[in-house]
């Protein structure tokens, strides 16, 4: 009987770590708290920078589960250390004993409504980029009656000391640069800018997206930390920054607003950690033995990270994170057991 | 009225309420590469003009951007076409024959 | 606007505010423009509401005023605290109170500033041992007063005689609430309900069955700006800034000001008058301004105070319509009179904004 | 690095204040001065960050550092957790420490502010007083204030004011010997030597203006030139 190996986290990173592990000859056992396998992939309409549709991503890999034993709407009750194995036992009352957990446990969704200068919750023409993207997939727009100008915030969330999120959370600039794009198709005739502090188009393609959302979309880039968003007597927004390459005051009055929510880490992280006896960063994030050398393997013996677990990072980098992790696995695995 | 010594002063802040910038427009489709401006400074940095002057096209540029020409049209009239900032747009904008197209735009040639 | 968004950053930042035994200091501005609002403020407190608030004579300006003008160093206004908290400290108080939110902020940061480096608790202690032989505990509370007055607004609500209901249709009144800056941008916590949507002057209002105006420029601040209104050739500044604010809360059509701030009602109230004379712009009906008060006057009217006990007749745009509007009676022909009823000199009528 | 940045340093608003600013312009975007005055609060805290003392002595110089309002709506939003409005009143106390504020327009308004301020609080107690509060000065007080100030002791005790009198109350005489005290802490921790530094400067610059002190105190308190706010050349 293959040996089986806990994966906590049914998004991207633990969907792909499981399938690797099964091709190397184990039985994972993948836990995920929510109804659907996914994480945010799920929800999510389109990606960058190519604007694939991102179940044609994640279909094949949830298609693709033989071999693996998944648990949804399902948690950790607790993981005790027994001699060189770990005991893990799940709010479904079933337990497992293994010697290698791997945590794929992502990223929350930065909460907007914490920047309550930009009154996410309060102004009804406020929205975040997920819930732009489940209009996206869903096709059900917001009733508003014209929608003619619309900005998009980076770095709502992020680069952040006061909402608590120093980090760049990396994949917000070409998301929302996509997401610009997106939307200029919907609504040809708006004007839409975006508000960035940094563009940072870092991976490959991602610039020419920019140069494209510039040239063929004629999307406005302000340089400029939205300041304050507040409301007009008809539910229009007024939202206020500087354009600090112009080095003046700008306020815009504006139809939509969405702010890039960033990546901040999942609530249940400390949690989880305290079970295992490992740290988290100061930025909550898990912490790997070295974020260049080893990134999937923790300062406790059998415990491994893949994905947004340790910090931001895009689906590819999840992804590939994920195999390798998969095989620092398999090497502890077959590394023979201490007496 | 009464005299008090001080009044209301107009605002600084560039105000957007009406998004319509039909001069701007007419320059992209004129000038498409126009958008493609990162306002990185190059141009400005390599400018012959702009060291003896407060000439700086990138300034130019994102002032048109914000329909505010009348702050920065007055600077192109230093430039001296030399084409050094189309050297150095890592963008590859042609800048030279953006400025000839400014110009033309915004009916240059009559103020000068 | 969705109303349960500011409900639930209103939950979040609800402070302690202790019930009784507070050490008052009163606020230079307020007094001298609007001192029968702390007049009205111990009344409530004591008479009403049988509160032990303790004043002490000796007590002074804070010298906030003087310090954002660069009048005074830091180590200066931080001595002249210590001195106010040496006071507290003598008087066997420990909760303090201040009727100023230039204070309150002063107070905040000055404490958190001792926090944050001992060695200058240290040496503002010197200094007051050497100035004065004082020695002070830093207050355990510290309360602006529209705080306790936000505290017991549903008391004050129960003992109401007017609402801040138009009596003739039945609507609440449109209140826009002015906050004042120093009262929680720098230390959102320190106010009840936080910086971006203060719930201290909302909380009185919501209690007092008016509805409150949320406009754009509501934030802003009130253009008072210290130096930019002290120096005359400054107040260009000043007024730009409540115009501002005034242009972005006509089209709401609020019926009345309430401020937290000393300064503020002052400005709100003058510069609407200054703008008229100069523009001939108003911003009520019918050629009148919108009036602008303390929250102690309005908790005053509520409680069925004599507008001009209150000293509405101070301020310079007229508080008729308002009144008219809650219903409450007053005499119009004791609007100027001094303290032994004889009948002053009415003020002259200003040009383009009406008065009574 | 330089030896004016060291100066300034040392000040707790400037270690209170200046984290490390990103130029990212959530203060310029709401900032009062900024909207109508030559001013843009970035720009201030990118210079101080620098350390460059040339930079730093211009504006200890200059106009710019006195155009701030101090209402530090700027401090809400810095995603930094700086504080530019305490980092310009550290410039300000610098520049009247070294004498500089003499050489702008708007500095050289600390010779009435301070004569105004001062005054009120050794003599009174208080920052405003009405007994100073002159409606010459004042002429937006309005009619009514010219009735309040027409009427002044009748007004103040028909709204419950205690105005020069003794015991608790507003606007009360506050004791001799308090106000000693307030003294002694002028004396203590340098108030009184900034008046003395304020005085001893703005009389060389008056000097070199060539105006009496009279004409000095009152150019700086009535007049501006059209060089300060945003509608003007």
């Amino acid at each position: 009987m293959s040996q089986n190996v806990v994966v906590i986290g049914g998004g991207p990173a633990g969907i792909e770590a499981s399938r690797r592990l099964r091709d190397l000859g184990y039985t994972p056992i993948l836990i995920e708290k929510t109804p659907v396998l996914g994480g945010h992939l799920a929800r999510w309409d389109r990606l960058f920078p190519e604007g694939i549709e991102a179940r044609t991503v994640l279909d094949p890999m949830v298609a693709d589960l033989d071999g693996i034993k998944y648990f949804t709407e399902t948690e950790v009750s607790s993981i005790n250390r027994l001699k060189d194995t770990w005991v893990v036992k799940l709010s479904n009352g079933l337990s497992a004993q293994v010697r290698a957990i791997l945590l794929t446990t992502g990223f929350d969704l930065f909460k907007a409504e914490k920047k309550e200068e930009y009154g996410y919750g309060i102004y009804e023409r406020v929205i975040t980029n997920a819930d732009l993207e489940d209009w996206f997939k869903s096709g059900a727009a917001p009733q508003f009656d014209a929608v003619n100008v619309i900005g998009f915030v980076h770095c709502v969330g992020s680069r952040d000391e006061k909402a608590g999120n120093r980090q760049c959370s990396k994949v917000c600039c070409v998301t929302a640069v996509k997401q610009a794009c997106e939307i200029k198709e919907k609504f040809p005739d708006a004007t839409v800018y975006c508000f960035y502090m940094d563009l940072r188009m870092f991976g490959r393609k991602y610039e020419d997206l920019y140069l494209k959302a510039q040239k063929d979309y004629g999307i406005r880039f302000v340089r400029g930390r939205v300041s304050e968003v507040s409301e007009d007597n008809d539910g229009h927004l007024f939202v206020k920054a500087e354009d600090t390459l112009f080095g003046k005051p700008l306020k815009i009055k504006m139809d939509l607003l969405v702010l890039m929510a960033g990546m901040a880490p999942a609530a249940d992280n400390h949690q989880l950690a305290r079970m295992v006896n490992i740290q988290t960063g100061e930025d909550g994030f898990y912490l790997p033995q070295s974020i260049i050398g080893s990134p999937c393997t923790s300062s406790r013996e059998g415990i491994f990270f893949a994905g947004a677990a340790t910090g931001p990072k895009t689906l590819p980098e999840t992804l590939s994170e994920a195999a390798s992790a998969a095989l620092a696995i398999d090497r502890y695995l077959k590394t023979p057991q201490k007496k | 009225m009464i005299d008090f010594g001080y009044g209301l002063t107009p605002s600084s802040t560039l105000k957007i309420e009406n998004v319509a910038n039909p001069a701007f427009e007419e320059l992209r489709q004129r000038e498409p590469d126009v958008a493609k401006c990162i306002a990185c400074g190059s141009c400005t940095a390599s400018c012959s003009a702009g060291v003896f002057t407060e000439m700086s096209l990138r300034r130019v540029i994102l002032s048109l951007q914000r329909g505010r020409e009348k702050e920065t049209l007055p600077m192109l009239q230093h430039c001296m076409l030399c084409g050094k900032c189309l050297l150095v747009c890592p963008r590859g904008i042609n800048t030279r024959h953006l400025i000839l197209s400014i110009g033309k735009v915004y009916k240059m040639e009559e103020d000068r | 606007m969705i109303y349960q968004g500011k409900q639930r950053i209103w939950s979040e930042y609800q402070k302690e505010i202790p019930t009784d035994h507070w050490f008052y200091v009163r606020s230079c501005i307020r007094q001298s423009f609007f001192p029968a609002s702390e007049k009205t403020f111990l009344e409530i407190l004591r008479d009403r509401l049988g509160k032990d608030v303790y004043e002490t004579p000796h007590h002074t300006t804070c010298g906030g005023i003087a310090y954002h003008s660069e009048a005074i160093p830091q180590e200066t206004v931080m001595t002249i605290i210590a001195r106010q908290f040496a006071l507290m400290t003598e008087a066997g108080y420990e909760n303090y109170v201040c009727s100023c939110i230039t204070s309150f902020g002063l107070y905040s940061e000055v404490i958190e500033d001792w926090r944050e480096f001992p060695e200058l608790l240290a040496k503002i202690r010197e200094n007051l041992w050497k100035a004065t032989r004082r020695e002070f505990k830093i207050p355990t509370y510290l309360a602006h007063a529209s705080d306790l007055i936000y505290k017991f607004r549903n008391q004050i609500a129960e003992q109401a005689k007017f609402r801040l209901v138009n009596k003739a249709t039945g609507e609440p009144l449109r209140v826009v609430e002015h906050i004042g800056c120093h009262y929680s941008k720098m230390f959102p916590s320190k106010g009840v309900g936080g910086a971006e949507y203060p719930y201290v002057l909302a909380g009185m209002v919501e209690s007092w069955g008016g509805e409150v105006i949320d406009y754009p420029e509501r934030r802003h601040c009130c253009g008072f700006g210290f130096r930019q209104y002290l120096v005359k050739a400054n107040r260009g500044y000043s007024v730009s800034n409540t115009h501002k604010k005034f242009e972005s809360m006509e089209p709401f059509k609020p019926d009345m000001i309430i401020t937290n701030c000393p300064g503020c009602p002052y400005f709100l109230d003058r510069w609407q008058y200054v703008i008229a004379e100069q523009t001939g712009k108003t911003y009520g009906e019918n050629g009148y301004g919108i009036p602008v008060f303390t929250y102690e006057e309005v908790a005053g009217l509520v409680l069925g105070y004599n507008p001009w006990d209150l000293g509405l007749q101070t301020h310079q745009v007229a508080v008729e319509p308002l009144l008219d509007k809650m219903g409450i009676p007053y005499k119009p022909e004791d609007k100027y009179k001094g303290p032994r009823g004889e009948l002053l000199q009415r003020p002259d009528f200003p040009m383009n904004i009406k008065c009574c | 690095m330089g030896k004016i940045y060291d100066r300034l340093a040392q000040d707790y608003r400037i270690k209170e204040g200046l984290k490390a600013c990103i130029s990212c312009g959530t203060c310029t975007a709401i900032c009062p001065a900024a909207e109508f005055y030559r001013y843009n609060p970035k720009k201030i805290v990118s210079i101080v960050q620098s350390r460059d003392d040339d930079a730093i002595i211009e504006l200890l110089k200059g106009d710019q550092i006195w155009y701030c309002g101090e209402c530090l709506s700027c401090v809400t939003r810095c995603p930094r957790k700086n504080a530019p409005g305490l980092v310009v009143m550290a410039l300000r106390a610098l520049s009247i420490e070294l004498g500089y504020f003499a050489e702008s327009e708007k500095g050289r308004q600390q010779l009435p502010l301070m004569h105004a301020m001062q005054r009120n609080v050794l003599n009174y107690g208080y920052c405003v007083y009405p007994e100073t509060f002159a409606y010459e000065k004042h002429p937006e007080y309005g009619t009514v204030g010219k009735w309040v100030k027409d009427n002044q002791k009748a007004v103040y005790e028909r709204l419950g004011a205690h105005l020069g009198q003794i015991g608790p109350g507003a606007l009360r005489k506050i004791p001799q010997e308090s106000l000693d005290e307030l003294k002694a802490i002028f004396d203590v921790t340098g108030a009184t030597r900034w008046m003395e530094i304020v005085e001893e400067k703005s009389q060389e610059k008056a000097r070199e203006m060539g105006l009496t002190m009279e004409e000095y105190e009152a150019q700086a308190f009535n007049q501006t030139s059209r060089c300060h706010l945003n509608d003007e050349d």
